[in-house]
């Protein structure tokens, strides 16, 4: 189990690092995508249960099933996460036709 | 209370102050006609005297061109904010990151 | 990028494609999956067609009017279905065990699992699932814009 | 006996109008607005019924999916499954604001934005209203996760209506406020997911029963209290906040205000409700009061040297974000002792939320003028500007109430909330009160160069008109709360000031609204 949390925390640490360093609109996009698989990650672990089977009534022949909410959260979670990311790709590609580049430093705003 | 607020100290009364205010205003306007009854409503006198310069009327003073003296006076405190404010989107996040290693040390300390 | 063999396999897996998303779609409710899910494996299938037959060819097919018209129908379905609870409370699920359609009780122990339970769980994930099929596309179509052809 | 449904209705009638909207405006686009005005209304109306519910009735909750709405514990459970609306004074304070603002938005985009593309305009209103939507939700809800959820709704709504413009800057704007909010949003997340996996609930309540304060929340409770200073502008993580609010139209900055106060809102419902009964209460009214003066005196020196009318604006918007923070933190550091707490405590946290209200609505007024300068001129440059007064007579008033209104200058409501502010604040800390004090001089000098390079001059802008009737009728509606509440402070504090701080401060009884009276 520790090893799932230690990789959780890595996940985190590997996409701060591409939002903080990179400097390619896409790039960080897909560090923020790094570090919202890892929070998903995270809440689907807090739900296993060690050999427990799906929550669902048709399959269970056990008292042994995993947490529900959590995996409701994860996909609530995953949800948003593709119109985040939809939303922040649309954006870049509308930087890029305007400023003709995807490098974060071309900005124009406060300089 | 309708009107007025307590604020633990003293009470602030909106209507009070707007009426003392229209009476106050009231004592300075004949204070003043009476006393500039006496002074030049034209000529030389009148006019301001601008180090003497000339009077400039139609000329407008725009933004760029106020407080310069106060940006001067704080130039040291300016060159280190401004530059820090650099408009990329990874120094944002950087600072986010540094505030949240300062709140976490001092929550877990103390 | 327009292979024959890609436009081939594509027509035969499409199809299939399309089958299990509204499967995953409508047995939301009984096996893992649900509207969001089916939603986005048919949006799948439609990014497969994007990709094999070209932007013209598909934009001819799915005309992005019609899926907004279809993605704001399946969000007002939606939020009709919540509304309707109302007598209880906001997404009360009326029809659970009422014996109207999805109402049948749900059986305990191991069992195949019947399609007609969960109230308005099944309906909910229907138009969950028309919106999204409509809304992954909407953005499939709106990206594919960028493309050099 | 009061109709149950109020509480879910102003979530669900701006919802259901939002999905509305882009299928009227295909079939009968003059209906539109009218649709859309209709339901804000109704919205507005169901909002003061609302609060007059919990004005005399206390605690509100409403529990979705239940066989009643009040039923927040299902027989045989100890904590709460269910998505329950938890909702108390402070709540309605805060849909108080949102109900007139999001009016106002409206009222004004009619014509600010008439020369835009139709359907582009049906996507504009769906926006605006999943921001209403988003935002009361925020204040409502009683569940952490529930409260990610609508965080983000209100995300991706606001930063899709911050590139609105589609020009390379806007979108530069717009990317940058949606990085800001995804990255805040995840800390949050993560913290929700931490503290489900010690108490097993997501309910705020079923939480600040339970909890033990150990290593793990004392994680969250940076995670959250960081994530969302971020999202509510306070430095040194405010610099989105002239990017996002300098490019945005004018109505959608105004909602970006509001926005930014219900990012607040959760940072203090997360400081009273959720950690008030353990946490070292000193030391988080310090960590709200550090980030209080900083961004009182930083945001206000860096407004001095502005040339973008909106830029400057937005920065005023982070200084004056310092007060509310300053108020209610004093209020926070001060809430375990009761002597201090009755003796200035209470009237800080009174002058820091009727700041927020203030701030609103002379804010929103000021940001409107300069929508109606952008209007007319075609530019934010105050260079560019001269001698409006002789053609904008309306906007020129309209900018004097607000501007003397942000300065403090009595005896408008601006000075009323800082009187407050300064009075008690200086019983706790008078070195705190003088930079208060210092920062509103500052504001009014940079007030006065805005004044001074736009309205006043000779008429060297000829050509320029006064802006169309809904524009000015939405100013309008400002201006006249700015006057009635100027002229009412003591009605206000008493009616809906008093109650947002006795819900902060009575952390006790939010965890019995929910669990009922056992713990």
């Amino acid at each position: 189990m520790n090893f799932v949390y230690l990789s959780i925390v890595v996940l985190i640490a590997l996409g701060l690092y591409a939002v903080l360093t990179k400097k390619n609109l896409i790039k960080i996009v897909i560090g923020i995508s790094i570090i919202e698989s890892a929070v998903n990650l995270f809440l689907v672990v807090l739900g296993y249960v060690e050999g427990g089977v799906a929550p669902i009534y048709t399959l269970a022949p056990s008292e042994k099933m995993v947490l529900p909410t959590p995996q409701a959260l994860t996909l609530t979670s995953i949800v948003i996460g593709v119109a985040v990311t939809a939303l922040m790709l649309a954006l870049a590609v509308n930087y890029f036709n305007k400023y003709g580049s995807l490098d974060v430093r071309s900005r124009r705003l406060m300089k | 209370m309708v009107f007025g607020i307590e604020t633990g100290v003293g009470t602030w009364n909106a209507i009070i102050f707007a009426v003392a205010f229209f009476i106050v205003s009231i004592v300075v306007y004949i204070l003043s006609r009476l006393l500039f009854s006496g002074a030049h409503k034209e000529g030389e006198q009148a006019k301001p005297f601008l180090s003497g310069n000339e009077e400039v009327t139609k000329q407008h003073v725009a933004a760029s061109n106020l407080y310069w003296g106060f940006t001067r006076a704080l130039k040291s405190y300016y060159d280190v904010v401004i530059p820090a404010h650099t408009g990329i989107i990874n120094d944002y996040i950087g600072w986010f990151v540094i505030v949240l290693a300062i709140v976490l040390i001092l929550v877990e300390v103390f | 990028m327009k292979s024959k063999i890609v436009q081939t396999v594509a027509n035969i897996v499409i199809p299939f494609i399309v089958v299990f998303g509204v499967y995953l779609v409508i047995h939301g409710h009984l096996t893992p999956g649900g509207g969001f899910q089916g939603g986005a494996v048919i949006a799948s299938g439609f990014a497969l067609l994007l990709i094999s037959f070209g932007i013209p060819a598909t934009k001819r097919k799915l005309v992005e009017t019609k899926l907004s018209a279809l993605e704001a129908f399946g969000l007002i379905l939606f939020i009709t279905f919540a509304f309707l609870g109302l007598g209880n409370s906001f997404f009360y699920n009326f029809l659970a065990n009422s014996g109207l359609i999805f109402g049948d009780p749900v059986p305990h122990g191991i069992n195949l699992g019947n399609l007609n339970t969960a109230g308005t769980l099944p309906l909910m994930s229907i138009a969950v699932g028309l919106e999204v099929l409509a809304g992954l596309s909407i953005i499939l179509l709106v990206f594919s814009r960028g493309e050099r052809e | 006996m009061m109709f149950p449904h109020t509480s879910v209705l102003i979530i669900a009638i701006p919802l259901l109008t939002a999905f509305i909207t882009p299928v009227v405006g295909k079939v009968i686009r003059p209906l539109r607005n009218v649709i859309i005005f209709l339901s804000l209304l109704l919205t507005f109306g169901l909002v003061i019924s609302l609060a007059w519910d919990v004005y005399s009735f206390g605690h509100v909750v409403y529990t979705f999916g239940a066989e009643n709405p009040g039923i927040t514990l299902p027989s045989g459970y100890s904590l709460p499954i269910r998505v329950i609306f938890n909702i108390d004074g402070m709540s309605v304070f805060m849909a108080l604001m949102i109900a007139i603002v999001s009016l106002v938005a409206f009222v004004y985009s009619i014509d600010f934005l008439k020369k835009e593309r139709q359907d582009k305009m049906d996507k504009y209103y769906t926006l605006l209203l999943l921001m209403c939507v988003g935002m009361y939700g925020m204040v409502f809800t009683g569940d952490l996760f529930n409260l990610f959820v609508f965080f983000e709704i209100l995300s991706i709504a606001s930063s899709a209506l911050v590139a609105f413009r589609t020009s390379g800057e806007a979108s530069e704007a717009g990317f940058k406020y949606i990085v800001i909010s995804s990255i805040a949003a995840l800390f949050i997340l993560f913290a929700i997911g931490i503290f489900y996996s010690q108490y097993n609930a997501l309910n705020i309540a079923a939480i600040a029963a339970n909890l033990n304060f150990g290593v793990l929340d004392k994680l969250a409770l940076s995670l959250l209290l960081v994530g969302l200073a971020m999202k509510a502008g306070t430095i040194p993580m405010h610099m989105w906040v002239p990017d996002a609010y300098g490019e945005s139209p004018a109505p959608i900055t105004l909602m970006l205000l509001i926005a930014t106060q219900a990012s607040l809102y959760a940072l203090f419902r997360i400081s009273f409700s959720l950690f008030g009964l353990h946490a070292n209460l000193a030391l988080l009214g310090w960590i709200l009061i550090i980030f209080g003066l900083l961004s009182m005196f930083v945001g206000v020196t860096l407004a001095i040297p502005q040339k973008d009318i909106k830029r400057l604006m937005a920065y005023h918007s982070i200084s004056q974000t310092g007060y509310m923070l300053l108020g209610v933190g004093v209020g926070l550091a001060v809430l375990n002792d009761p002597t201090a707490f009755s003796n200035y405590g209470f009237k800080a946290m009174e002058g820091g939320i009727f700041h927020m209200i203030n701030y609103i609505l002379y804010k929103g007024l000021l940001f409107l003028t300069a929508g109606a300068i952008f209007y007319r001129l075609k530019t934010k440059n105050l260079d560019e500007m001269g001698g409006l007064a002789h053609r904008m007579p309306f906007t020129t008033l309209f900018f004097i109430i607000g501007a003397l209104a942000i300065a403090g200058i009595p005896p408008f409501n601006g000075f009323a909330s800082k009187l407050l502010i300064y009075e008690s604040v200086y019983a706790f800390n008078p070195f705190l009160s003088v930079i208060a004090m210092l920062v509103s001089v500052l504001t009014l000098a940079s007030f006065v160069k805005v004044f001074q390079s736009a309205f006043m001059g000779p008429d060297i802008n000829k050509s320029v008109k006064e802006v169309p009737i809904w524009m000015l009728v939405g100013m309008g509606i400002l201006t006249l709360l700015i006057v009635l509440f100027s002229l009412f402070p003591g009605l206000v504090v008493d009616t809906i000031i008093k109650p947002a701080v006795i819900a902060l401060a009575e952390r006790q009884a939010y965890i019995s609204a929910v669990l009922g009276g056992v713990l």
